[in-house]
């Protein structure tokens, strides 16, 4: 195989073999193509012939449920994973990825959905892992630094290079990974749900440069589960169902309801549901609260039961600080905590909960779930204290696995295998996982974290009725998110978080984009 | 009581063990004219039998008034840590050294640098095979093996009836044991006595307990086991559980307490001592008389004998034991 | 870990169940362990004639129980994501705490043999389990890593064990001690194999059916996720190194009843050793995975293969060669399941 | 690593630069080993009158070399994520196998004392690399846990190394190889100074100035991120093994000079006294952090202890008591500056 000669062309979508004839699309020829392609995990064909092209200069976007094998065919197209049959062709030349190394000789850079990124290395360090720029062997430092700070400039992202990216957030782990796709050399661009944890701001700044590289005739992959997203920067959408190819639409005319049907091969009346807030007594309570680091300063709230209290704030604005501490996984320096009036401050974690207060963390592979246990050993984790997962001091492994099952198909787990190590489900499905844990025990107070990131459009409206159930059952929700729709029609009372500390209460009607915007950024001089 | 005059051996020319040797009383001097300063290094302080040696060079140096430093590796598998803590020891100030060896020849070259800046090095009980010692105060394990094998082939001569023999020397490749398996196997050569296994292992009680039992699952027909003190020590039990005690006969190739004991109950047939307390007494005694000056002999080493359960009532076992809780000395001031 | 329904649904996908396809079958239910126990019996048996008899299967059993039970142990602190290598320096300590304090009481009172026997053996114990709790804060209360804990408390309590000592065995516990626990047979099998294996139960019962059991998993999987689900995993970690060093106290008690004196120089080996069972057993080093009868197993795959070698008379030298080697087979062996494993998951 | 802006900023911020100030500044900054190091002295300086002679230190410095040079080898595996149970064998058969080569081309051609040294010294560390071949191949292609890969290999080595000369020590190498090598002095440093000094810049650079060095944190760091990254990370693993093998083997043909005999049983305290070097200079179990400098520090130290312990005099059990809460307390130590240092985080 010559990469030779296509290292040496140029990033732009240029004239490449005529022998390329067999091109769905009449405009310019594919930049990559598959043909035929499955993959078969042990037990699972998460691709079943599955043909797809992009073509240079468009953003071509990926769409189905989780699980559906969008991930999969990046991961091969990145040449992370062989195919189990068919073959890729790049430019129309047939390739055999051997490698991810090979795949970026060509050009093809890759933000997969979990993070690739070196937690013990710098920022700086992890933009060029695999690609150090050396000078006769020697790593060229100052080249690197220069470098990465040009592309965090381009991106315009608030990362520092020398930061070592353990210490970072969610979402500035997130902008490291998309900063490391972009690259100098790039032809193919592959995004596996790259703004899953971003506020709208960065959001804004990775699609200006989409349509920047686009106009460069670089060909983009793009994974998403917002509608939005995809009337904003898409040109062609293909729907992948249960790992095989539906269709494949063009974005401006293709509408919500035909795509979701395609997608589900169900019709999903309304994404939001309509919530009816009852707001009763009060059941939790957060007064004056800052913590050693100051990530939250001086905060307070309220929650009464009945209702959804969202909180909003842009990325480190302590949104999330506010609501562990609260839960007693971070430390509090001042402040205090009352639960149902009693003053909870000084209790464990395991004493919150059994008082009725329960915290979903947003990063799942992180801190929400034991990867490589099986699904109902992870859902009945915080719950082996009570029945149905106890009994007389000891586990009730019948009951446990009834209950587990139950909860599997209250989420619509997928493949519902509770068995399974929660590793070897999709991203969306592990979430699912998740979510199922706070259902194994009676709760006052639920603090949901960024609970939708990489869920699937109808999974996230089963998750929204799932969430407006539990409030119209009466109790008292907490929703921490940094997408502004899911605030927006979720919540009826929203706190914006600024530098950690609280900027504004919003009520009811005035819950308008907006409003809430105006607070998210700086008004300090005020 | 006094230890001395003791019999001995002594070797000359010395330094090599097939010289001709003569039977002489040791006395060691009085006193002391000043409190020398005494380096002792041993392989290790965790069993009995370099507790008797400790028992003896503390002893002496007590009785002579000077001072002693003992450092202990750690092990037989320690010979770097031996050769810093030696170093250690001499850059503390020591007047003389007197080693322990854990291996023949691997200290040759610290005994050597030692030796230039004129300071006496002493080689105790394992034996070295540098040429710039100043004195030797040993005998060799390997006539302590042949000592244990000769008792053996007298018993069962060419001849007689085969008889069937374990032979446990103790941990592969550590040189005491090499020493005294090639010393065994030599000395039962051309007897009626037929050597069917030969186990090295370490010598935790637990895992030679392992190695015997197997053995014994090996060879139903066993006669003798051989082997070292926690050998035969270990054996005992399993032995008297088997209901093995009459078939089979127990000998260890040196001498401590549990065997001392076992003989005494008739569990242990015999053991030979090479009298380590003494050995340690003299290389002490060694060190003091050249650091003086005084007249020393070179190459000394206390007489073998088998200790067998018709003898162990006539047997003084302050000559080879430290006594009934005694307790492990380092320093002596 | 598979759930039931894998067996019947592979047997209707797969019609024809031939002998090899039983092979597979169980070879990725049971582990490598059970073949590999298999083949190791088959080929000493070969080799040697005085093998396979029922008394030197009962050896070999009685002579892994030492092992066994100390894996078990340390399967807890692998477990949740650590190590023990203290266990060997606990028994050592056990057996010269235990043997001092037996021989102490029985030399006052020769007539309360059992009250001697169980002070003693309470005061063994109580001396091993002494280090887990020193291991246990250090670990959970310090954040101390425990390679380091372990390893600097095992310096530590062997030189206790020689400063009490001087490295002599202690001699004069009462003879019925080693005769019952060391010795003793009850229907011709032997005590210390009953004490294992009640203990590989109960611990089998705590890890499966406790709540307890459950969070040593949790811990080691995910810690965080652990703590978020409302898990004391100080108070876990803490617990698994006192009940590492519990079972290694036991485990120096037996010994100490088998040698008839109690040793400073045992257990050198243990840590090594212990940890090697788990691995080959499939317990994972980064935490959250191991199942406590194929632990059981291991321990016994280990001393079986010293056995067979002993009696096939391979000698020392090579023996050592060959026990390497076996290691690694068995856990490229298990590489191998895994693979399959994940093919036919449920 | 620490981006160079935190100091400057910590400076504005604090005015007030007293004593205490700078003395936490350092202590963040350096780690807790200087720190270590400074008291040890000051200690061991009170303690003994010899110690604090120049003569004494070189004579540390020359000990620490060889558990210095292993222990830059162990760093590599542990930054990988893994450990090598096996240098103490890899110095054991490097020993054997370089003695024996030596000896034999000496006595064949005793003018050529240089071609016999050399070629002696290649062989040895050949024969230990080849372990380390091992390893890698295990580690890297079969996926077998590090653990058991390196404790199976180093019981297979220690058999093959005793095999091979009967357990007796191998003598006949020419005299000028110990003279130079294991005695010889440049300017009054003695030449393994030289050596292991050589040895570390070469490691430095490699580990911080080479795209291959930053692969080791990398893959230890995030081997999936590694894999993904275009990495290859199986290479990268088999390189680890040999690498630390090469240390391991140099370390072990530098004690042979010293020795001045080829032995089976040196270095059985080595990966255990190696790993906690490594892991009290802040080279992380879990893989992906470790300073090669720090490492340095780490196996002087530990040396440098028990140096100090024999010139005061403190006997052998206290040492083990005193050495193992040392590494513990330094571990401690380094915890509270952990936590300083994420407090005072960028
Ligand atoms: N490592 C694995 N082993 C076994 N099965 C897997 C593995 N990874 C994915 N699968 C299965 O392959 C299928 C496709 O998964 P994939 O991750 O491609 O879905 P996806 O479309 O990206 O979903 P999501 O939107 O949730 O990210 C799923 O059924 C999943 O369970
Ligand atoms: N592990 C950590 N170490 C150091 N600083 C941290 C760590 N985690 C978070 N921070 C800091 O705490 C601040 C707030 O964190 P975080 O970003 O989670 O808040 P948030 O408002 O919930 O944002 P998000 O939108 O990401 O949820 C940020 O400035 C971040 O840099
Ligand atoms: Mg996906
Ligand atoms: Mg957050």
């Amino acid at each position: 195989m010559n990469t030779e000669d296509q290292r040496g062309g140029p990033a732009f979508g240029a004239a490449s073999s005529p022998g390329n004839d067999r091109g769905p699309a009449f405009g310019a020829a594919p930049l990559l193509e598959t043909r035929g392609i499955s993959k078969q995990y042990p037990g699972v064909l998460a691709l079943d012939r599955v043909d797809f092209d992009l073509k240079p200069g468009e953003v071509h976007i990926l769409f189905g449920e989780n699980g559906a094998g969008k991930s999969t065919l990046i991961s091969i197209l990145a040449g992370v994973q062989r195919p189990t049959q068919g073959e890729v062709r790049f430019r129309g030349e047939k390739i055999e990825h051997e490698s991810v190394h090979q795949a970026r000789e060509l050009g093809i850079s890759a933000v997969f959905q979990e993070f690739s990124l070196v937690p013990q290395m710098t920022v700086e360090e992890n933009l060029f892992l695999g690609a150090e720029i050396t000078r006769g062997g020697v790593l060229d430092k100052v080249a690197l630094h220069r470098r990465a700070q040009e592309i965090i400039d381009r991106l315009g992202f608030p990362l520092r290079p020398g930061d070592r990216v353990q210490h970072l957030t969610r979402a500035e782990q997130q902008m490291v990974e998309i900063a490391k796709a972009f690259r100098s050399d790039l032809s193919v661009l592959i995004l596996d749900e790259p703004t899953a944890s971003l506020t709208d701001r960065e959001t804004e700044q990775l699609f200006a440069l989409i349509d920047q590289i686009k106009a460069e005739g670089v060909g983009v992959v793009y994974i998403t589960h917002r509608m939005q997203e995809i009337r904003r920067i898409g040109d062609r959408i293909t729907v992948l169902r249960d790992g095989r190819y539906v269709a494949t639409l063009d974005a401006k005319t293709a509408g919500d309801e035909e795509l979701v049907r395609l997608m589900t091969g169900r019709v999903i009346s309304e994404l939001f549901p309509s919530i009816r807030f009852e707001p009763g007594e009060e059941r939790l309570r957060i007064d004056r609260l800052t913590t050693p680091k100051k990530t939250v300063v001086d905060a307070s709230l309220t929650v009464r039961s009945g209702e959804i209290v969202g909180l909003a704030g842009l990325v480190g604005s302590g949104k999330s600080e506010i609501m562990r501490a609260a839960f007693g996984v971070d430390p509090v320096a001042t402040g205090k905590v009352t639960l149902k009036g009693e003053d909870i401050s000084g209790l464990s974690t395991r004493e919150r909960m059994n008082r009725g207060l329960f915290y979903i963390p947003p990063d799942r592979r992180e801190e929400g779930l034991i990867m490589m246990r099986s699904c109902r050993e992870n859902m009945s984790l915080p719950s082996l204290d009570r029945a149905p997962f106890a009994k007389g001091g000891l586990l009730d492994r019948v009951g446990e696995a009834r209950r587990a099952g139950e909860l599997a198909d209250r989420m619509n787990l997928q493949p519902r295998r509770i068995e399974r190590a929660v590793d070897h489900f999709s991203g969306g499905n592990q979430q699912k996982v998740l979510l199922a844990k706070c259902l194994t025990r009676p709760v006052d107070v639920y603090v949901f974290d960024e609970p939708t990131v990489g869920v699937d459009v109808g999974t996230r409206a089963a998750i929204y009725a799932f969430i407006r159930d539990l409030c119209e059952a009466g109790a008292a929700v907490v929703l921490i998110s940094s997408d502004l729709p899911e605030i927006l029609h979720l919540t009826n009372r929203v706190y914006v978080f600024y530098r950690g500390r609280v900027m504004a209460e919003v009520h009811g009607e005035d819950i308008t984009e907006e409003n809430l915007l105006k607070h998210f950024f700086e008004r300090e001089a005020a | 009581a006094d230890w001395f005059p003791y019999p001995v051996e002594s070797w000359d020319p010395p330094f090599d063990m097939a010289s001709p040797r003569t039977s002489v009383e040791y006395v060691p001097l009085d006193k002391a004219s000043k409190p020398w300063e005494l380096c002792v290094s041993f392989p290790h302080m965790k069993d009995a039998y370099w507790l008797g040696v400790d028992y003896g060079v503390s002893e002496e140096a007590k009785r002579l008034g000077v001072k002693m430093q003992l450092v202990e590796a750690g092990g037989y598998t320690e010979l770097q840590k031996q050769v810093s803590q030696i170093e250690d020891c001499v850059a503390a100030g020591a007047d003389a050294v007197i080693i322990g060896a854990i291996s023949f020849d691997g200290l040759n070259n610290l005994v050597s640098e030692i030796r230039k800046k004129d300071i006496p090095v002493i080689d105790v009980i394992n034996g070295m095979s540098s040429p710039e010692l100043s004195a030797k105060s040993l005998v060799s394990f390997g006539e302590m093996g042949a000592k244990a094998g000769q008792f053996l082939a007298e018993a069962h001569p060419a001849g007689s009836e085969t008889v069937k023999v374990g032979w446990f020397p103790g941990p592969a490749g550590a040189g005491w044991v090499e020493a005294g398996n090639t010393g065994f196997i030599g000395a039962v050569d051309g007897s009626a006595v037929e050597v069917v296994e030969t186990k090295y292992g370490d010598t935790g009680k637990e895992a030679q307990s392992k190695l015997v039992e197997d053995t014994l699952e090996a060879h139903p027909d066993l006669d003798y086991i051989v082997g070292t003190a926690v050998t035969a020590e270990a054996a005992v039990p399993i032995l008297r559980d088997r209901g093995l005690t009459d078939q089979v006969k127990v000998l260890s190739y040196y001498f401590t307490p549990g065997v001392d004991q076992g003989i005494r109950r008739g569990q242990i047939l015999a053991a030979p001592t090479d009298s380590t307390v003494i050995q340690g007494r003299i290389a002490v005694d060694q060190a003091v008389r050249i650091l003086e000056g005084k007249d020393y002999m070179k190459h000394v080493g206390p007489a073998l004998y088998v200790v067998s359960q018709d003898t162990i009532k006539d047997f003084d076992p302050s000559s080879t034991l430290a006594p009934d809780g005694f307790k492990p000395v380092f320093r002596v001031e | 870990m598979a759930s039931p329904e894998t067996g019947t649904k592979a047997d209707i996908s797969a019609p024809k169940r031939d002998l090899a396809y039983w092979m597979k079958f169980l070879f990725i239910r049971l582990g490598v362990l059970p073949f590999l126990l298999v083949i190791a019996i088959v080929i000493f048996t070969m080799m040697s004639d005085n093998f396979l008899s029922a008394r030197n299967l009962t050896n070999v059993v009685r002579q892994s129980v030492y092992l066994m039970i100390v894996s078990l142990g340390q399967m807890f602190a692998l477990l949740t994501g650590g190590f023990d290598l203290s266990v060997g320096t606990i028994l050592a300590i056990t057996s010269v705490v235990g043997a001092s304090v037996m021989a102490a009481v029985y030399a006052t009172m020769p007539d309360a043999v059992v009250l001697a026997i169980a002070i003693g053996a309470l005061a063994g114990i109580a001396a091993g389990v002494a280090v887990g709790v020193c291991n246990g804060i250090g670990v959970a209360v310090f954040g101390v890593s425990p390679f380091i804990m372990t390893l600097g408390m095992s310096s530590v309590g062997f030189g206790i064990a020689l400063f009490l000592t001087g490295g002599v065995p202690v001699y004069g516990m009462p003879v019925e001690f080693g005769e019952f626990f060391g010795f003793g047979k009850l229907f011709g099998v032997p005590v210390p194999i009953y004490i294992a294996a009640l203990l590989a139960l109960v611990t089998f019962f705590f890890v499966n059916w406790t709540r307890q059991g459950r969070y040593f998993y949790a811990v080691g999987g995910n810690e965080k996720a652990a703590r978020l689900s409302g898990i004391n995993t100080r108070m876990t970690l803490f617990i698994t190194y006192v009940l590492t060093a519990l079972l290694a106290g036991i485990a120096g008690m037996l010994l100490t009843a088998r040698l008839d004196t109690g040793e400073a120089n045992i257990g050198a080996s243990m840590p090594l050793e212990s940890i090697a069972a788990c691995v080959i057993a499939g317990v994972s080093l980064r935490g959250g995975v191991g199942r406590v009868e194929n632990v059981v197993l291991g321990a016994l795959f280990i001393v079986l293969v010293q056995n067979g070698m002993n009696l096939a008379r391979i000698e020392s030298y090579l023996q050592m060669v060959v026990l390497g080697a076996l290691l690694i087979l068995a856990v490229i062996a298990d590489q191998i399941r895994l693979r399959y494993l994940a093919g036919s998951q449920d």
